[in-house]
């Protein structure tokens, strides 16, 4: 496990990491915020943090911005030990949740900030270039005169990532930086932050806990619990692959089949769920080897679920299991059925439009059975 | 309810529209209206005990208000940051300090600096080389401004801790990442924080001080504040000068804040 | 850990002053007046060293004043309360926005001149040439306002008056709008809102108020002196009597230290009946 | 008439910023400025309304520039004050007390810093016994001349055969009352406190502190008005406290309960009495049967005066007959010094208030020393008044 980033930072420039952290730990008190984790953010990538709140990710953010100091371990920037080292002396910069703009400062002088603090001082007509650059980089041309409370949220929200942006930092912290905005505008500044992001290429470190943000702005997530990392990966790896339950859960929608594991074969597990039903999935990639006689859960995302009438007769299924409907929501594209499934709990099937469209609707109180493929169930432990 | 407030507002100002009638009085008693008159602002202004009077007071209030604040606010950054049992000691005294009454500091503060004097002097006069007048502490400016800021001090703490507890602490965190040093955090982002609490503390113990009676008269010594002398004009037959002392000073008040009032209007619309 | 170093040398640089003035201005004082308070007056006035609890064995010569004073003073914080109330209310809920600020720098304009003089003008207005002449006309005579108990609460009401009306009138103003409406949608009556939305949310305000006028009022000399005549006498005037009067400096002690004693036992209690504790300190005192 | 009347102004606001700019700026030194804005004309106007505040050094001389003087109030014509501090560059701050007690706690204090103060007469040895003031130096007074002082009030200044002190002006303790009001006016201590408790109820000041108030008492009672006998103090403590709730005020500012017809009668100085029945004749002055004071008023250097040389001279400034007279002519007490009496218009002989008739005078006692720190008497008046 230990070996020294800096030498090896010498040794090939490239492939130093922006951000690693070796077993940092952090305590406050008694609790440990962060425990004992291992990670590293390539130059360039857009990686988030992801997890419940408490689960250690805003804490690690804020080591790497110089607020919180590890208890353990080691955190490098670009290869760098930075340990000890207060925050502006760190060149990495931070869009705060709340934005945390100065109230008595207008727009310009704003996001002029951290050019002033430098020595040597850049000139004034360099700093305002600058920021003029800035402005229009998050598209607020001419706003530079304005006070930051006669600006709306979202743009709000750009000031403070101009404000970060301006300094080209070597990597640009977030820390839930959409949390303020409602859903459309905060949909549209995922993109936007995505964009700006590949078009000024520094790399992106965000603390969200918002899985859908997370999964369609990323390339790497890290998504944590306890302060320990559980699985890092790509958004598609998360949700095609989860390590754990845990995951399965955070990332997306799953059902899923609890029960003691009967049977292990190559990567591929028979569990017996409660109601005697023995129900087989493959084990994740990267996930510990499940042990027979040990509890585990058959995970089938909703997506992957097919309804049919209570006959079964017009599914195409290796696995079928009865239910009646309990509710039933319109969401356009697709329609959502919750079925009571006896002995199995309640289970969620997305069923699409054109599907539906062929078939028909189920009516709610009607019986139906409801059908998958085995080589899309995954066995997971908790 | 409309006509309730204007209620309570004749309940307030009819006293200051009587001070203000009274000041033009030109008879010699204040209660005994014999005709209008600008004579007694001609007396009070032209009367040296009066103007020295009001320069004391001045000079004791605008000493007490910046003290306050400065030693104020740097205990409240201080305690701030601060825990435990001493947190507790130093919040015990800001509260003793803001609920015993003006007058028990005045008396306090009086029987303890007698008392210190006649300890201190004597020592002081033996030390001192024969022949040499030896320096001899006595009540004074010293004291009044001390014994206001023991009170002012607390208010000012109080104000600014309030303050700094509504502050978002991520303003600082905002900063200190924007590469300011913890200086310069301090000047540029904490300080215009908390300034308005620094103001209003400033303001707010330069009136208490500006307008204490009690703790002065124990402890001003030879210094008569303006309050000093309108109570001993008044308990012995006051004049129609009194009144125009007191329209003097709130003409005084008001056009400050009106100035005030102006130049942050100024200052706004450069900006 | 250097830093933490730097820090606590800091903290203690910035808190010296402070403490300086706690201790020289607060704690010896109160300790010398302390050990004053268990010695005797000299035959001329003054103190003498002695250890005697003379002094306050004497107390009970100063009943009145402590009955006095612990009359006056809470009914005089609970009729500005109620005074100041409906002014508060009126200023943050009811007035327009743009006459607000003008409104409440009305309420402060007369503290721009000396207490003295104002309550003096009162001594004017509560005396024979001002109201009771006025009542005379209307045919109501040899009605005396001036030196009665009456006149002190007038003077009480006007001189705290603003301290009252700022504290609630900050709290009310933080108030929602929307919870009055959204009572009043709820079949609410406007007395019922007032009740059960209104008067609850502003208790912080009214807490505040009335501690900063009860404390100032346990402390009060002038407004008995001058609008009592010297005949309503509280525990302030019984003090600086014995100090400026009968130079009983011994005695002047023991009812200082008495009356502190009662101030923080009151204070504390207050505090913890209407702020539950610590933390309602801060913004209980301003 | 077509101009703005902004014209007029010495300075506009916009150009005040711009020239407070510029000043910030340090681009315009500070004369320049305070010319520009005016400011320097209203310092200077300020500065002309503050002779004070203005050092005089060209005057001031070997006296020094300041002194610091403790009296009555209402008790010095302003005139007077100021051309001494013309003359001398000697500037005097004036410190206003309304009893000897208070005189006395202040000096007990110590570190007053006065240079001058003016105590009545029974508190001078007093003082002497507490090593509080200084023997004076006559020589250093030339305007004091002891012939012309009626040594009947004169004499408290000599103690053990020491000159402490120089009189002021003397007058009497008595009765003022409103004879609208009161068809029979008092005539006795007695008569004072009948009244009190009768006719009169609800409409009596006495004053708030111990020798007139307790002295008016034991008057009535048949008692000197000096006794510290505790038998006859606790009969006065019972007579006063008994009339406390038919009092109007307990207070030596009598004048504005007088004069608003809220108060019938008051223990009352004769100076007072003078300016009360000038302006509303209906109010007489009276001296009690029964007893009474008579006082004489001093100036006095107290033991650790800072400015001596400025103490001296202002005393003897303010004893030069004609000064006195202009002092007399504000406060409108007798002086006691037959030079002073000499230049005042003749009528003012025959004035009974200034000038009461022997046969009121006799029943008159001073104040006696003792009665000024007299325990008793001190715990009588405060109980009476916290009663």
């Amino acid at each position: 496990m230990e070996h020294n980033p800096s030498q090896l930072a010498q040794a090939s420039k490239v492939d130093v990491p922006d951000i690693q952290f070796v077993g940092v730990t952090k305590r406050f008190g008694n609790v440990a915020a962060v425990d004992n984790v291992d990670l590293s953010v390539e130059s360039g990538a857009f990686f988030s943090f992801l997890g419940p709140s408490g689960c250690g990710k805003t804490t690690s953010l804020r080591m790497i911005a110089g607020f919180e100091q590890p208890t353990e371990g080691n955190v490098y920037i670009n290869g760098q030990s930075v340990v000890g080292i207060p925050p502006h002396k760190r060149h990495v910069n931070m869009v705060f949740q709340q934005y945390a703009l100065f109230p008595h400062m207008d727009v310009a002088d704003n996001i002029g900030y951290g050019l002033r603090q430098r020595a040597p001082r850049p000139s004034k007509s360099e700093i305002a270039k600058r920021v003029d650059e800035t402005l229009e980089l998050v598209r607020l041309e001419g706003y530079g005169n304005r006070r930051v409370w006669e600006m709306s949220g979202g743009q709000q929200q750009r000031v403070a990532l101009a404000r970060a942006l301006i300094n080209h930092p070597t990597v640009l912290l977030l820390d839930e930086p959409l949390a303020a905005l409602d859903r459309k505008l905060r949909r549209e500044m995922q993109i936007e932050l995505q964009t700006l992001q590949r078009d000024v290429g520094i790399t992106f470190v965000l603390v969200t806990h918002d899985q859908e943000e997370a999964l369609s702005m990323s390339d790497q997530i890290c998504i944590m619990n306890e302060g320990r990392i559980v699985q890092t990966g790509s958004p598609r790896d998360l949700y095609d692959d989860p390590v754990s339950r845990y995951v399965a859960d955070f990332v997306g929608k799953s059902n899923f089949f609890e029960g003691d594991v009967v049977d292990v074969n190559a990567g591929s597990y028979s569990i017996k769920s409660a109601t005697g039903q023995v129900f087989s999935g493959f084990g994740s990639k990267g996930a510990p080897a499940l042990v027979k006689g040990g509890k585990a859960s058959i995970a089938v995302r909703p997506e992957l679920l097919s309804i049919g009438s209570a006959d079964g007769g017009n599914i195409d299924a290796d696995v079928k299991i009865l239910g009646q409907i309990k509710n039933r929501i319109f969401l356009g594209e697709h329609t959502e059925y919750l079925v009571e499934c006896e002995g199995l709990g309640e289970v969620l099937v997305l069923s699409p439009k054109h599907i539906e469209n062929i078939r028909g609707t189920f009516e709610p109180g009607a019986s139906v059975t409801l059908g998958w493929m085995n080589d899309i169930a995954l066995a997971l432990g908790d | 309810m409309r006509l309730y407030s204007i209620a309570v507002y004749l309940f307030l100002y009819i006293p200051i529209g009587i001070i203000v009638l009274f000041s033009f009085n030109s008879g010699r008693h204040a209660s005994d209206f014999q005709g209008l008159s600008t004579m007694w602002y001609g007396k009070a202004l032209s009367n040296p005990f009066v103007m020295e009077s009001l320069v004391t007071s001045l000079i004791i209030a605008f000493a007490a208000a910046t003290l306050s604040s400065l030693t104020g606010t740097a205990a409240a950054l201080a305690l701030q940051r601060m825990r435990g049992p001493m947190r507790v000691l130093f919040d015990g005294l800001i509260y003793i300090s803001i609920t015993i009454p003006g007058i028990v500091i005045g008396i306090t503060t009086l029987v303890a600096l007698v008392t210190a004097f006649d300890i201190v002097n004597p020592i002081l006069a033996d030390m001192w080389p024969e022949g040499v007048k030896p320096p001899k502490l006595s009540l004074g400016y010293a004291s009044v401004i001390a014994a206001h800021t023991l009170f002012t001090m607390s208010l000012v703490i109080v104000l600014v801790r309030a303050r700094i507890a509504g502050m978002d602490r991520a303003l600082i965190e905002a900063s200190t990442d924007l590469y300011a040093t913890p200086w310069r955090t301090f000047y540029q982002i904490t300080l215009p924080q908390i300034f308005p609490a620094i103001m209003a503390g400033f303001l707010l113990s330069f009136t208490f001080s500006f307008d204490d009676f009690i703790i002065s008269f124990f402890v001003a010594g030879p210094n008569t504040t303006l309050p000093i002398y309108v109570f001993s004009s008044i308990r012995r037959g006051i004049t129609p000068e009194v009144n125009a002392i007191g329209t003097i000073v709130l003409a005084f008040s008001l056009i400050l804040l009106v100035t005030a009032q102006f130049l942050l209007r100024a200052r706004n619309e450069r900006k | 850990m250097t830093d933490n170093k730097k820090g606590s040398w800091l903290t203690v640089a910035l808190l010296t002053p402070t403490s300086m003035w706690f201790l020289f201005m607060l704690v010896m004082p109160m300790i010398v007046v302390v050990i004053f308070s268990f010695g005797e007056r000299s035959a001329v006035g003054g103190y003498v060293a002695s250890f005697t609890f003379d002094q306050y064995a004497n107390l009970p010569a100063r009943l009145k004043a402590f009955t006095n004073t612990l009359t006056f003073a809470p009914i005089g914080t609970f009729l500005s309360l109620i005074i100041a109330y409906p002014l508060a209310y009126y200023l943050a809920v009811k007035v327009d926005r743009r006459w607000r600020l003008l409104l409440l720098v009305l309420v402060i304009v007369p503290f721009w001149t000396s207490l003295l003089i104002r309550t003096y003008a009162w001594i004017f207005i509560l005396g024979g040439r001002g109201i009771p002449t006025l009542l005379e006309f209307i045919g109501l005579e040899g009605i005396r306002m001036i030196n009665t108990p009456f006149a002190v609460y007038v003077g009480i009401v006007y001189g705290y008056l603003p301290l009252m009306v700022f504290p609630i009138y900050v709290s009310l103003e933080k108030l929602d709008k929307n919870l009055l409406e959204a009572s009043n949608d709820l079949g609410g009556t406007p007395w019922r809102t007032f009740m059960q939305v209104t008067l609850p949310l502003s208790m912080p305000g009214v807490a505040t108020g009335c501690m900063l006028v009860f404390i100032l009022l346990m402390g009060e000399f002038l407004i008995p002196a001058f609008l009592g005549g010297g005949k309503i006498f509280f525990l302030g005037n019984a003090l600086v009597d014995l100090f400026v009067q009968s130079r009983n400096w011994p005695f002047g002690s023991a009812l200082a230290v008495t009356l502190v004693i009662i101030m923080v036992v009151t204070v504390s209690l207050y505090m913890r009946l209407t702020l539950g504790g610590k933390n309602g300190r801060d913004q209980s005192l301003m | 008439m077509s101009k703005s009347y902004k014209d007029n102004m010495p300075i506009t606001a916009k150009k005040f910023m711009e020239e407070f700019r510029r000043y910030e700026k340090g681009s315009v030194s500070r004369r320049h400025f305070m010319g520009v804005t005016g400011l320097g004309t209203a310092a200077a106007v300020l500065g002309s309304a503050m002779p004070s505040m203005m050092p005089k050094s060209a005057k001031a001389g070997s006296l020094g520039d300041r002194l610091i003087f403790s009296t009555w109030p209402n008790y010095h014509n302003p005139v007077n004050v100021e051309n001494f501090t013309n003359d001398t560059g000697v500037n005097i701050q004036i410190n206003a007390f309304g009893s000897n007690e208070e005189m006395l706690a202040k000096l007990q204090a110590g570190a007053t810093g006065w240079d001058v103060f003016v105590p009545t007469n029974y508190t001078i040895s007093n003082y002497v016994d507490l090593d509080l003031i200084q023997e004076l130096d006559l020589s250093r007074i030339p305007n004091h001349d002891p012939s012309s002082q009626n040594p009947m009030f004169a004499d408290p200044a000599t103690v053990n055969g020491k000159v402490y002190a120089v009189l002021k002006n003397w007058g009497t303790t008595g009765i003022v009352y409103n004879s609208k009001n009161l068809k029979n006016g008092p005539t006795s201590w007695k008569d004072f406190f009948d009244l009190t408790m009768g006719e009169g109820s609800g409409h009596t000041i006495v004053h708030d502190y111990q020798l007139t108030t307790i002295g008016a008492a034991l008057c009535a009672n048949g008692h000197s008005f000096n006794s510290v006998d505790a038998g006859e103090l606790e009969m006065a403590e019972k007579l006063l406290i008994e009339s406390k709730p038919h009092l109007f005020a307990i207070t030596s500012d009598y004048q504005p309960g007088m004069r608003s017809g809220d108060a019938w009668m008051s223990i009352c100085w004769n100076g007072d009495g003078l300016q009360l029945n000038k302006d509303l004749p209906e109010m007489k002055y009276t001296l009690a049967s029964d007893g009474g004071e008579i006082w004489s008023d001093f100036y006095c250097i107290p033991k650790d005066a800072p400015h001596v040389d400025a103490a001296y001279a202002f005393i003897n400034y303010l004893l030069d007959p004609k000064v006195q007279v202009l002092e007399f002519e504000s406060h409108g007490y007798a002086t006691g010094d037959t030079r002073v009496e000499a230049l005042l218009p003749a009528e003012t002989a025959d004035n009974e208030i200034l000038f009461p008739a022997a046969k009121l005078m006799n029943g008159l006692e001073f104040g006696a020393a003792n009665t000024l720190t007299d325990p008793i008497r001190a715990e009588v008046i405060a109980r009476f008044k916290s009663a």
